[in-house]
């Protein structure tokens, strides 16, 4: 069938302001969105810039917002858009650099900041692993699920009004830590999270649960987190 | 202008290997890491079953074991020195990245869950054992994050989208490596006393292919340019189980879970193939079962498919028929919430991409090109071996898929790349800050980014036509079915010629994108050149090898042939000639037998 | 690309930041509109619905102050309504604006006309319908 | 980046679903409310301040357009209250039902159940409304 794209282009070098190009190609009803991009990019018009590698929604390359909600384009199936009118944008709230390729420096900053990376220092048991059962793994299973492609922080309403926002994105990673048994630093992750820019600026807008490719549930997730804030001793509040 | 960097040790490529090798190297030695992708983003974030290690969590398992599996499964083209090292360290390997903080899936008492993956044996009884471990179906993921969340702790310090195009070898040694950076499109030239070599697989030549977009064998390309060979490419594993058309993957895990292979009869076919652990033999020979089920006319509907069901109820009819236990000797059965639980990933996909849920409909699945046993030789340090007398090239190292320890031979067993990444990237890493601890830099030649900035401004302003979307396409067609499971002399043959004709062409090729920032034109232009050179280097290497072993099955040689070709490949690239030399492999302990499964 | 070398997180240093005010604002923000319900619900449902705005004048307001227990009822939906009403504000605002100084400019604002207008509103309240003025007048 | 312009480009063009609405409406009814509780206090203070002026205060009320407006007001205070008691009960009592389909239901019900309570208070307000000003 015939689909129209219409994507959204943005050309540092030739100071032109951003405009839309349409292309219009056949398309299978099974064809990902991404094969459309590359299809364009290879027969149509090379200079358009996108990224992409597993082209399975695992790498977290191609996070965009097409028909105006974000997705991956490797896992969003013409079919699955109801229109054969698909219109393609960079994510909302990143500086975007060319085309569809956004900065993801601000995003990548905000992830730090909450450590994610296990801390324990006691030494590990020599040759062996450390014990976890499986109840308490389930706690954080979910946000170890996440590919960081910044979908969800780029959903949010309060990030685009507020870079300063971790976004959820840093609270999901902060999540997957805090509740692993094996870590020790949840405190100063939490005091992180307990900054005005941290936790308790998000307003359940949702937005970053329906669009995560990894059905994260995020928002539960920083539900937690806030939950953890309120019920911790008051001990921590340095 | 270009930019100029100085450090100890270059690490090329973010993955599974290069992010290990970085954590150790950098713990002495001042190192970086230069990814095309950002980190995260490597191709190893896709492995999906699990890392193979005989921790023995479930049931009896050995070391020596698994090293006997890997060696039949490389249908002993695999050096067992570099076999057994690896085996001995993986459990080491595994539980330091459990201290990492890796989220493995657990046993009922809180250790390392493992599961039964193809190829991997109870040598005693010949049955099936549990080695894999496992965190779900994101195995890989879990490693990737894991070793990156590692990074980000020890301040690792990263070029991200810092694409590799040259390596600079003076006297002999290592000089550092030429980089260009997407953002900018600005060549960087990096000074190094070692570089280590990262760069993952080149599967990117098949068309159907589990290989991310990235997969084009850099590394590989960039080290043959320069003078080193490429050590048996002629061995490509084809997983038995893509999604049909997409090739996307379906883990062994679902077979290890009690899945089975069905074809248009409705006959689980496996066990014609390897009577003793049926669906679970090694890859190579499932994917030929497949393929002459499929010639045929044995595929669904007489497609070029054939059904993966793993439905409980089917799981469970095979399983009471083969009298598989639990660990506590009850009869074996799952629910259709336990295959959920152990498979969520591939469950998506198939739903995603197929409208298929395999808890109530069989999958299409056909074999797909999957993993490089060939690439960089190197030793079990991680050193580049430039030549068939073992010669070390000072300061260049290689890990990970790009490389060639060999541990595969002729086939990779599941689970065993992911071994490699974590043991051998941790050698080379380890040995490259020695070695860096101990050499100075070697002078940079004035000219040291020409052949690069030539070659690059050749594709931008050339005079010529072609389009290289077109030349690609061709490849990927010309070598799925010529250079695919099954080989034969003419197709060789064929492919050799037809490969050529595209190399001219690739010649002509001009990119219309004339800017700087973001050029990924230029860049896939220059990965069509690299997968060119290795598919040529491919395709002559199987012409050469008249015998079948492996994943390297000839139709007109179908027995292997120990007393000619117990050796491995070397292939060397001058302009459009490749040349061919041999080495022998390394036997310690399990010496050459019949592999029936 | 230099400035992206430093990539340790400002972790650590969060720990001396801003204490827990916003926890005990969000905790507030829920408890206060949990009670919200019943007295705005109730006054609205009274004033606006029931009895409407033309039956309202300053009679009505002398009768209804007359009893204590509705005197008491807005005290505490002055006190409720408004702070969370305010704090909602101070909340959106500062989804806007981020420059330390102009929050801290706007978060002073916000206060003051909380309190003059909670001051208004309790005083008032307090003093009862001013019985001085000649209401006859109408 | 972050800019006025973004946000207000992603609050109108961004597709979200229900969340995204709920969350834009329960902004937009609180600030309305709060305007208006301010001028509220203000002007019933003025019972005790100077009491002339609070009958002129009430007299604006009591115009047509006022009496629109307010049954407006009775909207934002009705889905601001149940929204409100949504959110603080997902985050307070069961975190486990911020998931999508519990989400997108319970956002419904809140618009339905406001509509329930709304509509013959409204129906009542400008019955009322007519019978005086018309
Ligand atoms: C779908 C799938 C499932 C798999 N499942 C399993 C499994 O269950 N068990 C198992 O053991 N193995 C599995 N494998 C194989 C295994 O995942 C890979 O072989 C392995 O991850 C390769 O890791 P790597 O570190 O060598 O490369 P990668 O992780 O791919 O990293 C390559 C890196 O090199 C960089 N790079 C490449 N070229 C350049 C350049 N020119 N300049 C700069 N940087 C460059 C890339 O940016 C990337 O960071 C699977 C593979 C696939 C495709
Ligand atoms: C009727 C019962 C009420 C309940 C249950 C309620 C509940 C809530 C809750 C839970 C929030 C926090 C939302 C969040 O953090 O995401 C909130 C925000 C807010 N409330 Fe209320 N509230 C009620 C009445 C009022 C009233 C009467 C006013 C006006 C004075 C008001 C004004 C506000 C404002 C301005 C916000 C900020 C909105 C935002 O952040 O977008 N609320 N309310
Ligand atoms: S939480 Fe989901 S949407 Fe957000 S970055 Fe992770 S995977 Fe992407
Ligand atoms: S969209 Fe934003 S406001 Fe919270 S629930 Fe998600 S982070
Ligand atoms: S290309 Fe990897 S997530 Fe889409």
């Amino acid at each position: 069938m015939l689909t129209t794209l219409k994507i959204y282009r943005y050309d540092p070098e030739n100071g032109g302001a951003p405009h839309y190009d349409t292309f219009t190609l056949e398309a299978q009803p099974t064809d990902r969105v991404l094969d459309l991009l590359e299809r364009v990019r290879d027969d149509h018009d090379g200079t358009l810039a996108f990224r992409r590698s597993c082209a399975h929604g695992v790498c977290g390359s191609d996070a965009m917002r097409i028909n105006g909600r974000n997705y991956l384009a490797c896992k969003v199936l013409v079919k699955d858009l109801g229109t054969t009118e698909i219109t393609i944008e960079p994510l909302l709230g990143l500086p975007v650099k060319k085309d569809l390729v956004v900065d993801m420096g601000p995003f990548f900053d905000h992830y730090r900041e909450v450590m994610p990376y296990l801390v324990n220092d006691e030494e590990p048991p020599e040759g062996k692993e450390r014990l976890q059962t499986p109840a308490e793994r389930e706690l954080f299973d979910d946000t170890t699920k996440c590919i960081l492609c910044a979908a969800c922080t780029t959903s949010c309403p309060v990030f685009w009004a507020n870079g300063n926002y971790q976004g959820p994105a840093a609270i999901v990673n902060a999540h997957r830590f805090i509740f692993d048994s094996r870590d020790r630093a949840a405190e100063p992750r939490l005091a992180v999270l307990a900054r005005q820019t941290g936790v308790w600026s998000c307003r359940t807008a949702f937005n970053c649960t329906e669009a995560c490719p990894r059905d994260i549930k995020v928002t539960q997730a920083i539900a937690e987190v806030k939950r953890a804030l309120v019920r911790r001793k008051p001990s921590a509040r340095r | 202008m270009t930019q100029k960097h100085s450090f100890d040790v270059i690490v090329v490529g973010g993955g599974g290997a290069g992010l290990m090798a970085a954590l150790f190297a950098s713990q002495t030695a001042k190192t970086a890491v230069l990814s095309k992708l950002h980190p995260v983003r490597s191709h190893t974030g896709a492995a999906q079953g699990g890392i193979g290690a005989a921790l023995g969590n479930l049931e009896e398992d050995h070391w020596e074991w698994h090293a006997y599996d890997t060696v039949k499964g490389s249908d002993y083209l695999g050096d067992q020195d570099a076999i057994e090292f690896m085996c001995q360290e993986a459990i080491r390997a595994v539980y330091d990245l459990e201290h990492f903080g890796l989220p493995f899936s657990r046993t009922p008492d809180g250790r390392i869950a493992q599961r039964p993956f193809g190829g991997h044996t109870n040598n005693a009884t010949g049955k099936p054992v549990r080695r894999s471990c496992y965190a779900a179906d994101r195995t890989g993921h879990m490693i990737l994050q894991t070793l990156y969340q590692q990074c980000v702790r020890r301040e690792t310090i990263f070029f991200d989208e810092f694409y590799v195009l040259d390596l600079l070898l003076e006297n002999g040694a290592v000089a550092g490596v030429v980089a260009l950076e997407l953002a900018t499109g600005e060549l960087h030239l990096f000074q190094a006393k070692a570089v280590i070599f990262a760069t993952g697989g080149h599967g990117r030549m098949w068309e159907i292919t589990s290989n991310a977009y990235a997969y084009t064998g850099d590394g590989v390309a960039v080290t043959l340019r320069r003078g080193i060979p490429a050590e048996d490419m002629e061995f490509f594993q084809f997983h038995p189980t893509g999604i049909y058309k997409l090739g996307i993957l379906i883990t062994e895990a679902v077979r290890g879970e009690g899945g089975v292979l069905i074809n248009d009869k409705g006959e689980r076919f496996m066990e014609h193939y390897a009577p003793h652990i049926k669906d679970l033999a090694s890859r190579d020979v499932v994917s030929r079962a497949l393929h002459l089920e499929m010639q045929a006319g044995r595929g669904i509907g007489g497609q070029r498919y054939v059904y993966l069901d793993v439905r409980p109820e089917t799981v469970n009819h095979y399983a009471a028929l083969d009298g598989r236990t639990r660990p506590d000797g009850s009869p074996y059965r799952v629910t259709a919430e336990e295959i959920q639980a152990k498979i969520p990933d591939i469950i998506d996909f198939c739903r995603t991409y197929l409208g298929v849920d395999p808890v109530k409909e069989p999958m299409p699945v056909q074999p797909t090109a999957h993993y490089a046993m060939g690439g960089i030789p190197t030793d079990i340090n991680g050193r580049v071996v430039g030549d068939e007398r073992g010669t070390v090239v000072p300061g260049l190292y290689a890990a990970g898929e790009c490389a060639c320890v060999s541990v595969h031979g002729a086939n990779r067993l599941g689970t065993n790349s992911l071994v490699d990444l974590i043991v051998f990237g941790k050698a080379a890493g380890q040995d490259a800050a020695r070695y860096a601890a101990g050499a100075g830099f070697q002078p940079l030649p004035a000219d040291a980014e020409d052949f690069a900035r030539q070659q690059l401004e050749h594709l931008r302003h050339g005079a010529g036509t072609e389009r290289p979307a077109e030349i690609r396409r061709e490849m990927q067609r010309l070598m799925f079915e010529q250079v695919g499971v099954f080989r034969t002399q003419e197709g060789l043959e064929q492919a050799v010629r037809q490969l050529q004709d595209l190399r001219a062409r690739c010649r002509q090729v001009r990119v219309s994108d004339q800017g700087r920032a973001y050029n990924y034109e230029l860049v896939n232009t220059w990965e069509l050149g690299n997968l060119l050179d290795l598919a040529l280097v491919t395709a002559e290497s199987a012409l050469a090898r008249r015998e079948s072993r492996g994943a390297h099955a000839r139709e007109d040689f179908p027995r292997r042939d120990d007393e000619n070709w117990l050796r491995h490949t070397l292939a060397r690239l001058e302009g459009d000639r490749v040349t061919l030399s041999y080495k022998p492999v390394t036997i310690t302990r399990y010496q050459p037998r019949e592999r029936t499964y | 690309m230099e400035a992206k070398l430093k990539q340790r997180p400002s972790a650590l240093e969060a720990t001396a930041a801003p204490g827990a005010f916003e926890r005990h604002a969000w905790t507030w923000m829920r408890i206060s509109g949990v009670l919200l319900i019943p007295l705005v619900w109730i006054h609205t449902l009274l004033q606006d619905v029931i009895v409407g705005v033309h039956a309202i004048d300053v009679n009505y307001v002398a009768a209804r102050w007359a009893n204590l227990g509705w005197r008491i009822f807005d005290v505490f939906l002055l006190g409720f309504a408004f702070a969370h009403g305010m704090n909602g504000v101070r909340q959106v605002a500062f989804e806007y604006i981020h420059s330390p100084r102009a929050r801290r400019i706007t978060a002073g604002v916000i206060f003051a006309l909380w309190l003059v207008i909670s001051a208004i509103g309790a005083i008032a309240l307090i003093g009862g319908v001013n019985q001085e003025f000649p209401l006859q007048q109408q | 980046m972050s800019s006025l312009r973004t946000t207000l480009a992603g609050y109108v063009g961004y597709r979200g679903r229900e969340g995204h609405w709920g969350f834009l409406l329960h902004r937009i009814t609180g600030l309305g409310v709060v305007l208006f509780l301010a001028i509220h206090i203000v002007d019933t203070a003025l019972v005790y301040f100077n009491p002339a002026l609070y009958m002129e205060a009430i007299r604006i009320y009591q115009s047509t357009l006022f009496g629109i407006a307010e049954v407006f007001l009775v909207f934002c205070i009705i889905y601001h209250g149940i929204n409100g008691l949504r959110v603080a009960f997902f985050d307070l009592i069961a975190p486990s039902a911020w998931a999508i389909y519990r989400q997108r239901v319970s956002v419904r019900w809140t618009l339905i159940l406001t509509l329930i309570l709304w509509i013959p208070a409204s129906i009542r307000m400008l019955s009322n409304l007519i019978e005086h000003n018309f």
